[in-house]
C-alpha cells in the first residue's frame, strides 16, 4: 500500500494543516501563541474553560471541537503524538480565570504524561485547573482496569456535555462532575477493515488482510481485540453492540446515546446501516437509543472502519446533549 | 584524561548523544512501526535538534541550566511519550546538578539516577516492560557500580553505555506491556524496543562525545 | 482491489442506508411516501419549495442537504442511478404549493431524463414547477458547450443560495434567477487520487495506479482529464485551481467562495494543506476567498481525491450563504 | 402460425425479453464496468422483474394499457439512464397501441417506431454514439422493412432481433460519445456497449417469446 497523500514536506505538516483549519472556519477558530486552537469568540470570563490536547492527524479532532457549547482551547500535537507540557501550560494559562479551567485528557501515554506535567507546573503557578481522563475502549481490559483502556471519540459526548454546563454557568466542580459521570457511563469499542498509511513518514501504519476485519483497533492502527473474518454490517454491528452493552451493563429501559464514528474511508452509508441494526438491537431488547451522532470525528487517516460509542444518558445529560453549539466538527442549533 | 564534566564536557556529551540518533533514525522509526506508529524516529530526531538548540544557546549558562533547557526543550517536542520521559530525564539531571559546577564520576551516577526517577514518575512501566526503562536502568545502575568502584569518568560512561545496549538487545525477546506496541501482545516479540534503543544511542553518543571531546 | 464494506444484501442496501439515515436526524428528516426525504418540520406553505433528485452512494448528497434553508425533498435513487420520473413527480406533487417549486437537477443524463419527464408530467398536472441544472465540471469541455459538463459538488452553494432565497419568501422566479446566477458563477474540477467499488456489485469503479492521479475524474469513477504523477498538495492545488480560474474569468478584486469536496478517504487534514495554498494563490493576485467549505459533502465511496469548486459572489449572494441553514449535511448558525 | 399480437403474445414477448436479460446480466455489467459504473446488469435485471410484475397483473387488461404498465414500471426502476430511455419505449408503443386489440407486422413495426421516438425524445444521442440507440434504430428500421416487404409477425421479429444484435456488435468499435463511457474516450473502443447489448437481448427475447409460446 503506497502512500497517496496529497502533502507538502513532512515537517510543515502539522503548521500547514492549522493554518488551512483556520482558514476554513474563520468565523469560528483562530491560531494563537505557539498554534494554540482558540475560538474567535471567546467565552465570558466568569464562565468555566474547557482545554483539551492531542495528536494531529485525527483530523477533524481534536481542534475540530473548539466552539461555541464545547472546548476554548485545543493544543494540538504532531501527527499522532501528544503535544509537550510547555504548550499545554501555555494553554493553562491562556484559558485561566477565576472560574477555574477543565482539562480533558484521552488516555494515551503521551497525553497523560504531558497532561500531568502541565497539571503540576499549573498548579504550582497557583492556576485552577482540574482534570479529567476518558478511557472508555472496552477493547483494553475489563472495567476494572481503567488504566489499560484508551480513550476513543468518547471524549466528544464528554466535551459535549461538560462544554454545555460550563456554557450555563456550572462550577468547575460541577462540570468536572458531570464530565466524570459521561465518562463512567460510556463505552467505545473500535473496527477497522482497512490499514493506513503514516501522512509523515508513508509507513502503513496497519495492514489487514483482503476478508478479514478487526475488532479493537486503535485510533493509530494499533492492534488489539481480535481479527476475524469480514462480516455484513448487520452481524458486525452485532458483534460490537453485544460486547458493548455487556461492558456497560446496560439493562431494559436504559436510554442511550450512539455515536458512530467513521475513522477514515469508511462511508456514511455504512455507519447508516450499522446504526440501523444497532436501532432494532435497542429496540428488541427495550432499550431505548435517546439520541445519535454519526459522522467523521476522529478519524486514523484513510483506515476503513469506525468506532462505536454508547452511553447512558439521564435527564441532566440529555439536555446538556441537546444544548447548542458551534464548533467546526458539530453545530447544534 | 577527563576528570570532571562541567558545561562544555555535557555539551560534548549532549551533541554526541544527538548524533548517534541522527545516524540510526531511520532504524528506531522502522522498530516503532512494528508495534507502534513508526514515528520514533522522526520524534527522536526533532528531540535532538531541540537538544541542540538548547546547547547551542547556553553557552555560559551553569550545567543546572544547561540540562534544565535540554530537558524543557524536548518536553516542547510534541513527541507523543518520548518527549515527556526524556525531556524528564534531563530535568531529573537538571535538579541533581543544582549549585553543582562540575560533575565528577559519583556526581554523575547522581545526576543519572535523578533523571531515571524522573522518568519513573511519568511511567509506571518496570524493567521487563519492553520500554525505555529497560535501558535506562541497567545504565544507571551500571554507572553507580562503576562509580563506587572507584571507576573513572570514561569507565562510569562505558559501562553505562554497555549496560544500555545490552539492556535494549534484551528487550528483543520481551512482551510489550506499555506504549503503543502493548496492543499487539504476543507479536512484539522478536523486535527491540524503540525507545529503548534510542536510550542505549543515546549513552553511547555521551561516551563518544566526550571521547571526541577529550 | 477487494471491496471491503459493511453492508447487507445489495438489493436492500439504499432502504437500509435510508432508515439509517433517518435515524441519523430524527429531528431534522423523514421517510415519506415511496422513500421520498423530507424535513421534519416544513417549510411554510406560502415559501417556494426547492426538490432535487440524485443516485444513492454519494452520502451525505443529496437528501443531507434536507433541511431548513436548504432542500424541502429529496428523491434518492438507486446507488449511483437517478430515481425514475414516477417517483420524481410523487415529490413535485408532495412540494406543491401555490408558491411553486424549483427542481435543481445535476447534469447527468438519467438525472436530466428522469427531470424532464416528470417536469412535462407535473406541468400537465398543472403544478408550478421550473428546473435549474448545474453543470460546472469544467474538464466536460468549454464553458459554451454546458450539456458536456457534469453537475458536480457546485449543487450544494446552489441549493445553500436558492434555499436561503426561498426561506426569505422570494418568489419562484427570483428563487430561479438566484439559482442560475449562482450556477452560472461557477466552476469544479474534480481530482481523484485512489479508487472505490461499486457497493452493490464489488466492482472496481476506478484504478489509478501507484504514483498517479487524475485530475477531472467523475463522480462515479469516470475517468476523464488527465493522468498524471501524484503531486505535492501545493502543485496540485497550482495546477487546479489555475484551471478554474482561467475557466470562470476571475479577476483581481473578485470575491469568491472555495468549496472544498473530500470524495471519501481523503482526510480533512489534506484538504486543509489544499485550502492553505489556494488562500495564498489568491492573496497574490488580489482576488478574495470570501468565504469556504470545506468537508465531505458529495462522496464517490472511498474513492481518495476531492473536487474543488470555486464561485464568484456578489454582495446578495454572499448574504443568502451566510443565512442559517439546518440539515444533516450542514447547519449554519 | 403467429398472424396477430394480443395481449397474451405480448405478455410472451415480454418475458422473453425478461429472460433473456436474466441470462445475461454479469455480461452487461462487465460491459458497463469498462467506461461506466458496472451496474448496468444490476440495472436491467431489476427493469425486468419491475416488466414482469406489470404482466403479471395487466391480465385482462388491452394491450395500451399492459404497455404503459410495463414502461412506467420501467420508469420506476430508478435506474440511472436505463430507466427513462427504456421506459419510454415501452411508453412509446403503448401509444401507439391506442384502441388497437391486436397488432399485425404493420401494426409491430408501428408500435416499435413509436418506442423509437420515446427513446429519441430522452437523448440527443445519434447512431454511431455508441449507445442503445445503435441497436434499437436498426432494429426498427430492419422491423419496418420486414413489413413493408409483406413479412409476417415471425420475419418482422427475426429481422429485428438480427439487426439489434448486429447494432449492437458494431458499437464495438465505437467510441463512446453519450453517457459515462463518453468520459473514457478513445478507450471506449473495443468493447461493445452495455445498452445497445441489452436493446439486442430484448429483441431476441421477443423473438424467443413468441417461438416458445407459439
Ligand atoms: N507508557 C510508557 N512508559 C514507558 N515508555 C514508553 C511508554 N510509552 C512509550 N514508551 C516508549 O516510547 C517508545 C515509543 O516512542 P514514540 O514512538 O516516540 O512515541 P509514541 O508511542 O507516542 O508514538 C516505546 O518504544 C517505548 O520505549
Ligand atoms: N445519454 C444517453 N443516451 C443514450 N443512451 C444512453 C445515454 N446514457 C446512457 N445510455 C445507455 O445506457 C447504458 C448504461 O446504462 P446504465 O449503466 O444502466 O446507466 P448509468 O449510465 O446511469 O449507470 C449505456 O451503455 C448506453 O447504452
Ligand atoms: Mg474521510
Ligand atoms: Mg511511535
Ligand atoms: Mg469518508
Ligand atoms: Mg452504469
Amino acid at each position: 500500500m503506497a502512500m497517496k497523500k496529497l502533502v507538502n514536506k513532512p515537517e510543515n505538516l502539522v503548521q500547514e494543516l492549522l493554518e488551512g483549519f483556520a482558514l476554513a472556519n474563520p468565523g469560528k477558530v483562530a491560531l494563537e501563541g505557539s498554534n494554540l486552537v482558540v475560538r474567535t469568540t471567546p467565552k465570558l470570563k466568569d464562565k468555566v474553560a474547557l482545554v483539551t490536547l492531542g495528536g494531529a492527524g485525527h483530523e477533524p479532532a481534536m481542534s475540530g471541537f473548539v466552539g461555541e457549547g464545547m472546548l476554548d482551547i485545543s493544543v494540538p500535537g504532531e501527527i499522532f503524538a501528544a503535544p509537550g507540557p510547555p504548550r499545554v501550560v501555555e494553554a493553562l494559562r491562556a484559558a485561566n480565570r477565576d472560574a477555574g479551567v477543565l482539562l480533558i485528557v484521552l488516555n494515551h501515554a503521551g497525553d497523560v504524561m504531558s497532561a500531568n506535567l502541565a497539571m503540576g507546573m499549573a498548579k504550582k503557578e497557583g492556576l485552577n485547573v482540574k482534570q479529567v481522563l476518558t478511557h472508555e475502549d472496552i477493547s483494553g481490559g475489563p472495567r476494572s482496569n481503567p488504566d489499560e483502556r484508551r480513550g476513543l471519540v468518547g471524549c466528544l459526548p464528554v466535551i459535549k456535555v461538560a462544554g454545555a454546563a460550563a456554557e450555563q454557568g456550572r462550577s468547575l466542580d460541577e462540570c468536572l462532575a458531570i464530565a466524570e459521570r459521561m465518562e463512567a457511563n460510556m463505552a467505545t469499542l473500535a473496527l477497522a477493515v482497512s490499514g493506513a498509511t503514516h501522512p509523515s513518514t508513508g509507513d502503513v501504519i496497519a495492514t489487514i488482510a483482503d476478508g478479514e476485519m478487526v475488532v479493537g483497533m486503535g485510533q493509530h492502527g494499533e492492534a488489539g481485540g481480535g481479527t476475524q473474518s469480514l462480516k455484513s454490517a448487520d452481524e458486525t454491528t452485532d458483534i460490537m453492540l453485544a460486547a458493548l452493552l455487556e461492558d456497560l451493563q446496560v439493562k431494559a429501559g436504559d436510554e442511550l446515546f450512539v455515536v458512530l464514528n467513521g475513522v477514515g474511508s469508511t462511508t456514511l452509508m455504512e455507519l447508516y446501516l450499522v446504526l440501523r441494526r444497532a436501532g432494532q438491537i435497542l429496540e428488541s431488547k427495550g432499550i431505548k437509543m435517546a439520541r445519535t451522532l454519526v459522522g467523521e470525528f476522529l478519524t486514523v487517516q484513510e483506515m476503513g472502519g469506525f468506532q462505536m460509542c454508547i452511553g447512558r444518558l439521564d435527564d441532566e445529560l440529555k439536555a446538556l446533549w441537546d444544548a447548542p453549539c458551534n464548533s467546526p466538527a458539530l453545530t447544534v442549533k | 584524561m577527563l576528570d570532571a564534566i562541567g558545561c562544555t564536557e555535557m555539551s560534548a556529551m549532549l551533541r554526541g548523544a544527538a548524533a548517534q540518533i541522527r545516524d540510526n533514525h531511520e532504524l528506531l522509526g522502522k522498530l516503532d512501526s512494528v508495534g507502534g506508529d513508526g514515528d520514533h524516529g522522526i520524534t527522536m530526531v526533532r528531540a535532538m535538534s531541540h537538544l541542540e538548540k538548547a546547547v547551542d544557546a547556553a553557552s555560559g549558562k551553569d550545567l543546572k541550566s544547561l540540562l534544565h533547557d535540554v530537558g524543557w526543550g524536548i518536553l516542547g517536542v510534541d513527541g507523543g511519550a518520548t518527549g515527556p520521559l526524556l525531556g524528564m530525564f534531563f530535568m531529573g539531571m537538571s535538579e541533581a546538578a543544582e549549585d553543582i559546577e562540575t560533575l565528577d564520576a559519583l556526581g554523575l551516577t547522581d545526576a543519572f539516577e535523578a533523571g531515571l526517577a524522573g522518568v519513573r514518575a511519568q511511567t509506571k512501566a518496570q524493567p521487563g516492560d519492553k520500554t525505555m526503562v529497560d535501558a535506562l536502568v541497567p545504565a544507571v545502575m551500571a554507572a553507580g557500580c562503576a562509580a563506587e568502584d572507584g571507576g573513572d569518568l570514561l569507565s562510569v560512561l562505558r559501562d553505562a553505555a554497555n549496560a544500555a545496549a545490552a539492556g535494549a538487545a534484551a528487550t528483543k525477546d520481551m512482551q510489550a506491556r506499555f506504549g503503543r506496541a502493548r496492543n499487539i501482545k504476543e507479536l512484539s516479540i522478536g523486535t527491540p524496543d524503540a525507545g529503548a534503543t534510542s536510550v542505549s544511542l543515546i549513552f553511547a553518543g555521551f561516551l563518544k562525545g566526550v571521547e571526541a571531546n577529550g
